[in-house]
């Protein structure tokens, strides 16, 4: 056995047809020929951002928030490598598989994956992490992880593929299923749906919005807002379960979101490497919130327009919808001033765990010489 | 132990009184939980230890913070034996509570040093008593109110040098090793054991046997807990993620950690951490954690017991299955359930091995000394990432929270290994990778971590049915062929992991075997045994699975003891998996009740089965 | 079975054509998952079972809600045998992404009927060829637009009973039964049914060898999934309160106590329900409802699988130790870890056995039929209360998820057990009572329950070290007494729980040792080995811990063979335990590829040891 | 073995001292002298209620908690075979062996309580919970068990004996310390702490309401009032740890309460079977809330106090509290309409679950030869 970090020998001789390799895969080497397509900030390709084929119903609304993640990451010019996709267990959960190839990617246990990233994200503080999970996933089996990684926040994005029941097994209650609801073999949910915003909110957490699987463009501006956070974000977005919980009556439908949907802001994202002209922002009409990172947030003030600063506001908005069955979409919460895991670990601003020379891992002979004679 | 001396060990037995008996006795003492008695009784050990006099200090703690009866227990003997002893020679209480049990107690010809304020009858004529004023005495030495109950405790500090003949200097170096070096606490504590000792010399008719010498008995040694020593190891280890939950008895091992990472492994360059310590929100949470971490590239760990070990049956099995490196420490405690916490034992061996529910089989050590504490430490990182699956260490509360003797801990011999994976470049000249093919005939894949720049380095992890290149699949095939892999890896795992230390002894019929801390009470046991002639041979097994060599062994004796501190017998379970040939040759030896085996135990329970 | 038909076998094995092969084949249907199959597979197989010939049905499905291939197999044997067998004689395919697969795998001589629009080369001169234009017809006959891939699938069981000559009428009764006696959807149904029969008859040559004919060989049976019948004993068991979390493929059984409970279990009086079920947010939650529901006197139970017995670890541990009734449903699937939640597999034997941390063991129940299925649901509660103690019932996927005849389920020979309580009469007689007592000699003690109407009825329950009266204590004694008595009530429950099935062969040298759902494919290779002159026992073992009797039967065998459907040899290893002297006479027969066992693999895989 | 229901011979020969027997238990038979003091109700002497000597530190804040319980109990007359008591582990978690030995009682796991007291307090309805955990014990380990309790709403008085610390292990942050807290070996706490009151808001429990162990009338009356309540009624008590956590810079030490407690409202308690002297209580000076038992409560109404039916101010009284280290107490929010699980389940008209005969457990043998009729 060798106990040597470099693989001595070729460890697979010919190039293997790696069912998670990426769609476009450039051939090691400089002078490759490139695909005549456009190419975003990092020189990449669409294609570059691409997955396995999805497995997911037809129209199961995981999917569009699968194309829509492909779509913020491929416009922001996130290059994959940098980010590590974390999920649970669930059909939400298998999503990771179905966008960004190139990306790391690790399928945990039901309801556990918080901790999962936590763990990996403090080892490699510099990727990014895009979390996928369900309402079952996170709400139930998970939901103190959940909370707790909230308050630990740990900078990732955190995505409730929230559809108010369980997919993956076939149709059982969530914890967000509508009060009221009907089930063939369980009956009535007598149950008060656990809203995630507030939840989220009572947690401390920094970017809070919740969205619609049916509204791509939304979708994708708060996934580019929520990439830029320095803390965890967390986007609970309603994505229709076609096959189990579709019926018009469900707030968790296409036909509910599609005729209810109520935004409570229109925002856009200004990434930090882009000025923004003053000029196209009136004073008093907009409201800016600048990032950690640099980049903006512009809100369009209106007479209705949720403050996402005020957290009272957003709090009771939060419950009073819950109350009244609205279907609120937009930026409830943002306060991109608490510190990371990473930034409390005192980590942030060295190399990663994980790339720490061994030298610097062992402490020397000395040290320990020194240690024991201090215990004799 | 190296420094042992060659004299026999003087045992006040058969009720007839020598006239000195030196260097070879326990004493107890007994006191409340919370009332800072642990000062006192570690400056004896230390102060005995310095004298040159071998010695272990074991703690019998209820589960409760003050106010409960507690018993700490010093032996001292020349020959150099660590193993628990059922007698206490001497034996101080200030507790009233348990005054008139400690009492009866007392090891024939044995002393009774007791605060004054105890009433009870004491009509034993075997036994020396003597009344000590301690709370007067602290009451008045102590000026600040809150360390008058703890001051108490170093009056009999006092009254015990006297009558061993302790040498103050000793006691002051020892409160001096306690505090650190504070100047001012250890005056205040010396005023104390200083005023006792006087007193006593006024008061006391010292006529028991019991005395202390200077000897040369623990040269060169060190004396440490062993979670501070797995603590250590870890850091030697190159540990850079931990989380944890707190549970008794492991938390100390990362209190230790806490303690040693920020002296030892801040980055010269920068100043900063080069590790990050999380206390989780339990420990489904830690393990999780640590896996994150493993799986990205950290060399990472916890510590728990036994309900944080059934609280991470899930994760194990999920990083056993996805190839994950992680070290978990188990300080064992009693079980089943809650237990008894602050009671050891080896009652985790078949949870640990088989943790995870389906088919798992996972990789233990198993430490029977600090030194191993320290040594499996690192090698227990060492093993996680050459495997990549999660390595248990099954130490326990004996060991891991008791103060032990050892020779000072080596500098690890070799290389921090980190296992099988591949850089930016490798992917470069290989131009791909089948994470979980084995290409070595090991059974373990190569990796890559999250992070590496190269547009094939990622690969998705699940706990769900994978092939070779990571792809789901449902496919019968591609189980079998990859459980087979994960069965290679376990025989890799077998060769590789620490081997068992084998004393085979010419002409002997029988042999024990066992492991962990157990080790103390066998050896002194074996040397009593030899004294009335019986020769037996000793296999210690270090880690789990089994090594081969253990089944030459068995086979070379008649009957084989199999040693252990649990109710189901179970490294004798294992053992019987391992090799069914032994059939009905291995025989239980087993005792489960919350304290360290002594080495009459041993002997007895191996001659009753003999006779 | 005892509906056997005396005639042998039929399988065309060496490629030469017999005239007709009736009631003697294999049909497997190959189409997407969530795609409305399923309604068509069970009619076929209802109206060969009513035809009177014995069938089983068994469900190869992927991990996933809609549009991945998925196999349904349908045996038809007259002899009576339920295993499932590798080769399949009838392929019938609506997926073209497993078409080309399964064209390879038609047996040869065998039949393969394929969606009219599935292009791909059909070379295969040994197997007869019917092109069915499903889509074509469905769209024809089915108006409502979401029902028409649904019908697709109607029209292979119109062209399967063409080929065949399956009774329209049984097709109808089993449509009836299906919708549940609602004449609508059968008759749309009935309509493409026949006008699929019909096409066939115009444009297929029916030439291949494969009949069904009306037989006797079903009557007075029944046809179920053993969740459902686990389900039913346990209602007819008395349950009356449940927990649960979902999880393949042990959610259909908590549905079924949905489905049936309603309808079994109102109050008669008060109409009001005589139970509760509650889906809990996790399996922590739910086995700790469980516990709490069993602690306060309710008949309790759970159903899980492999991840949830992990996270049920500490609170079996906790139920164990503490003594309270608690049943769990292990609906086996394939681990470790996530492993294949579809695939079914007998994994988690040393797991359920030893779950809990420390020293625990575990009453487990194996049943190998879905007539065990129900009987040990309503067993499992009453030695749960017995014995007070989780019991598991380790079912798998292949028993719980698929469709079995049976005879009738037996109402329960015995009364509801609810083992050893106290009323508050009985505490005026008796003025008090010790909870960890065991004054009957079988380690059981009394218990009283919440809501006992006296004074002295409480006691504290804890899942640490407690003494008779039920007091917190850390004392050695108590510990080593309490887990002694605990070690009784095992052997109780080693007499108490069902004694292994043995059938000795008069002069057999080697024997089986199975359990579990590996039962049909041992009984049919035993008739095959039998007519090779192999003379065979065999002890099917109905729980653990293991009976003494086991003992007696290996000893009197030369060679006993371990089937099991795990990684690990479990069984075999427990069997180890219980048995050391049995050495290497027990030899590991264990295959683990997520599908249910063999006849032809049981007997191969001994033959290929006896050779 | 036997496998009837009842004991054929005598069980115990003599009386056993059991250690959980209570302090005065009266003799078998109604001839027995009763001791010259005080009844209550029930016909029971405070004595009736007590529980084992304590084993917690001296001054310890949860043995006066235990005190205020016996003392509530005894004066409300609640019969104290009518109540279970429930714990996880910790100090707090030992503590109901130190009150009411003639109610049973049971030690469940670290953070499990909530699931157990569940499963018995449907399979006996007609009982009532006592449960008590620590801030450890609910809020970290046990936070999901906890919350998913109270969306359930299973009527037991839950208190959190609050410390801001892990007594029994000597000494750790907990998730309700403070931020910037300091420890000997973790160093200091970066977290903000959970506010349990807020997140029992937020899953929509009926009973919120904050305490001090230094002031016994507050928690009383109280206790009282919670017992009164239809779900779970929360009791967020801090209860200083005199051995771990009680600097006087400490929000959970005797100082800090003593110095800052702030009561956001004054209020009675009066049972059902009592009379509210109509006289005695000035309209517009007094809040009355009925609780579903038919007893009441009495707010006083100042200028500045809180109305504890206000949802929304009742969160944002937590939330302001918290970041500004308010140490307030009273009664945060009270809403007495929502159904408890046992009649969501159906089940509390009936008979307990446990003492349906088995006569009615096992349907007939005629209904299963129908079932199998339609299984063939
Ligand atoms: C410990 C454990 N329990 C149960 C399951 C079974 N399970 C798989 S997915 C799932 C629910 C998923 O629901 P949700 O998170 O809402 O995801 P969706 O499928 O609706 O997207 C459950 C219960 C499991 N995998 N692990
Ligand atoms: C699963 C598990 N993990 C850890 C422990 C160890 N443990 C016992 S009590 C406790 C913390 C108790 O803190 P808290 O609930 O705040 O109670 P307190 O002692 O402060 O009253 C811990 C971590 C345990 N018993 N079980
Ligand atoms: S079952 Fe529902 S959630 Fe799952 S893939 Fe289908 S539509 Fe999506
Ligand atoms: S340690 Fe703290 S919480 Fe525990 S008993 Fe002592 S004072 Fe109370
Ligand atoms: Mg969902
Ligand atoms: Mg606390």
């Amino acid at each position: 056995m060798t106990t040597e970090n470099k693989p001595t020998a070729p460890i697979v001789k010919e190039h293997i047809a790696n069912i998670n390799m990426p769609a476009t895969v450039k051939p090691a080497g400089p002078a490759a020929a490139k695909p005549v397509v456009a190419l975003n900030l990092s020189g990449l390709a669409k294609t570059d951002y691409k997955g396995n084929e999805s497995t997911l119903c037809n129209g199961c609304g995981h999917d569009s928030i699968s194309a829509q993640i492909i779509n913020s990451m491929y416009e922001l010019g996130v290059k994959p490598e940098t980010v590590i996709k974390f999920s649970g267990i669930g059909c939400s959960s298998k999503s990771p598989a179905y966008f960004m190839n190139r990306s790391f990617g690790i399928n945990t246990l039901h309801g556990r994956m918080p901790a999962v990233a936590t763990g990996a994200l403090m080892t490699n503080h510099t990727m990014h992490g895009i979390a996928v999970s369900g309402d079952g996933d996170t709400g139930s089996i998970g939901f103190g992880q959940f909370k707790h990684m909230l308050r630990r926040n740990v900078r990732m994005i955190y995505i409730i593929e929230n559809n108010g029941v369980y997919g993956l097994t076939k149709g059982q209650f969530s914890a967000t299923s509508d009060q009221g609801a009907m089930l063939r073999h369980a009956g009535r949910n007598d149950f008060m749906p656990i809203d995630m915003c507030l939840e989220a909110i009572a947690s401390g957490c920094g970017f809070v919005a919740r969205s619609f699987a049916g509204d791509p463009k939304q979708c994708m501006a708060l996934l580019k807002a929520a990439y830029a956070h320095r803390g965890t974000s967390m986007l609970d977005i309603i994505s229709p379960c076609v096959t189990f919980n579709n019926k018009e009556d469900s707030t968790k439908s296409y036909d509910w979101g599609r005729k209810h949907d109520e935004r409570i802001n229109d925002f856009g994202y200004v990434p930090p490497h882009e000025e923004i002209m003053i000029a196209d922002y009136k004073d008093g009409e907009e409201q800016v919130v600048e990032m950690h990172d640099g980049s903006k947030v512009i809100l369009k003030k209106t007479a209705d327009s949720h403050d996402p600063t005020d957290k009272f506001a957003a709090m009771k908005l939060c419950m009073e919808a819950r109350d009244s069955k609205r279907f609120i979409t937009g930026l409830i919460y943002v306060d991109p001033s608490a510190q990371s895991l990473a930034e409390v670990e005192d980590i942030s601003s060295g190399l990663p765990l994980s790339q720490i020379p061994n030298a610097k891992l062992r402490p020397s002979p000395d040290s320990l010489a020194k240690l024991m004679a201090g215990m004799k | 132990m190296s420094a042992v001396i060659e004299k026999p060990g003087v045992e006040a037995s058969n009720g007839a009184l020598r006239s000195t008996i030196v260097n070879d006795f326990s004493i107890v003492a007994a006191t409340k939980n919370g009332s800072g008695s642990q000062t006192a009784n570690s400056t004896i050990l230390r102060a005995l230890f310095k004298m040159g006099i071998p010695v272990v200090g074991k703690n019998v703690f209820p589960s409760n913070i003050q106010g409960r009866p507690t018993w700490y227990t010093i032996r001292a003997s020349s020959e150099g034996y660590t193993a628990r002893r059922d007698a206490n020679e001497i034996t101080i209480t200030l507790n009233p509570e348990s005054a008139i049990d400690d009492y009866a107690k007392v090891a024939p010809n044995g002393v009774f040093i007791y605060a004054d304020d105890i009433k009870m009858p004491m009509q034993r004529t075997d036994v020396f008593h003597y009344p000590i004023p301690a709370k007067k005495m602290a009451n008045q030495y102590e000026t600040d109110a809150k360390l008058k109950t703890y001051g108490a405790n170093m009056v009999y500090v006092g009254g015990l040098a006297y009558l061993l003949g302790l040498d103050l200097k000793a006691i002051e170096d020892a409160l001096t090793f306690h505090f650190k070096g504070k100047q001012k606490p250890v005056e205040s504590n010396m005023k104390l054991v200083r005023a006792a000792f006087d007193w006593a010399g006024q008061n006391w008719k010292n006529d028991q046997p019991y005395r202390v010498e200077k000897m040369n008995g623990t040269e060169g040694l060190i004396m440490l807990d062993g979670n501070t020593a797995g603590a250590l190891g870890s850091i030697y280890g190159g540990v850079n993620f931990v989380a944890w939950y707190p549970i008794t008895p492991a938390t100390s091992l990362a209190d230790a950690l806490d303690e040693y990472l920020p002296r030892l492994r801040m980055d010269k360059e920068t100043g900063k951490p080069t590790f990050a310590v999380i206390q989780a929100e339990d420990e489904l949470a830690a393990l999780g954690m640590v896996v994150g971490a493993g799986w990205a590239g950290a060399r990472s760990m916890t510590s728990t017991s036994g309900p944080g070990i059934s609280l991470m049956s899930e994760f194990t099995g999920y990083a056993y299955f996805a190839e994950i490196p992680a070290v978990i420490w188990d300080v064992t405690r009693m079980g089943p359930s809650t237990g008894l916490p602050t009671r050891t034992s080896q009652g985790d061996v078949l949870k640990a091995y088989f943790l995870g529910h389906g088919d798992t089989k996972n990789v233990c050590l198993l430490p029977s000394s600090i030194y191993e504490c320290f040594e499996f430490g690192w090698r227990a990182l060492d093993l996680a990432e050459r495997l990549q699956t999660p390595v248990f260490v099954l130490s326990d509360l004996d060991l891991g929270m008791n103060q032990w003797m050892s020779k000072p801990f080596d500098y690890p011999a070799t290389d921090l290994d980190r296992g099988k994976v591949l850089s930016a470049d490798d992917l470069n000249r290989l131009k791909g990778f089948a994470r979980y093919r084995d290409v070595d005939g090991d059974g373990i894949g190569w990796r890559t971590l999250p992070g590496t720049d190269h547009p094939l380095a990622a690969y998705f992890t699940r706990g769900s049915g994978h092939n070779e290149v990571a792809g789901l699949t449902e496919k019968s095939e591609d189980w079998v062929k990859n459980m087979a892999r994960l069965g290679k890896k376990h025989e890799t795992a077998r060769t590789i992991a620490p081997q068992p230390v084998i004393d085979q002894v010419d002409g002997a019929e029988i042999a024990i075997i066992s492991f962990g801390s157990t080790d103390p009470a066998i050896s002194e046991a074996r040397a009593r045994l030899a004294k009335e002639g019986y020769k037996i041979s000793y296999l210690r097994i270090k880690a789990l699975p089994l090594a081969n060599s253990i089944i030459d062994f068995v086979a070379a004796h008649k009957r084989v003891y199999v040693v252990e501190m649990n109710t189901d017998a179970q490294m004798l379970s294992l053992l019987r998996l391992h090799n069914p040939a032994a059939g009905t040759k291995l025989v239980a030896c087993n005792l489960n009740d919350g304290m360290p085996l002594t080495a009459k135990w041993v002997s007895e329970a191996i001659l009753s089965k003999e006779k």
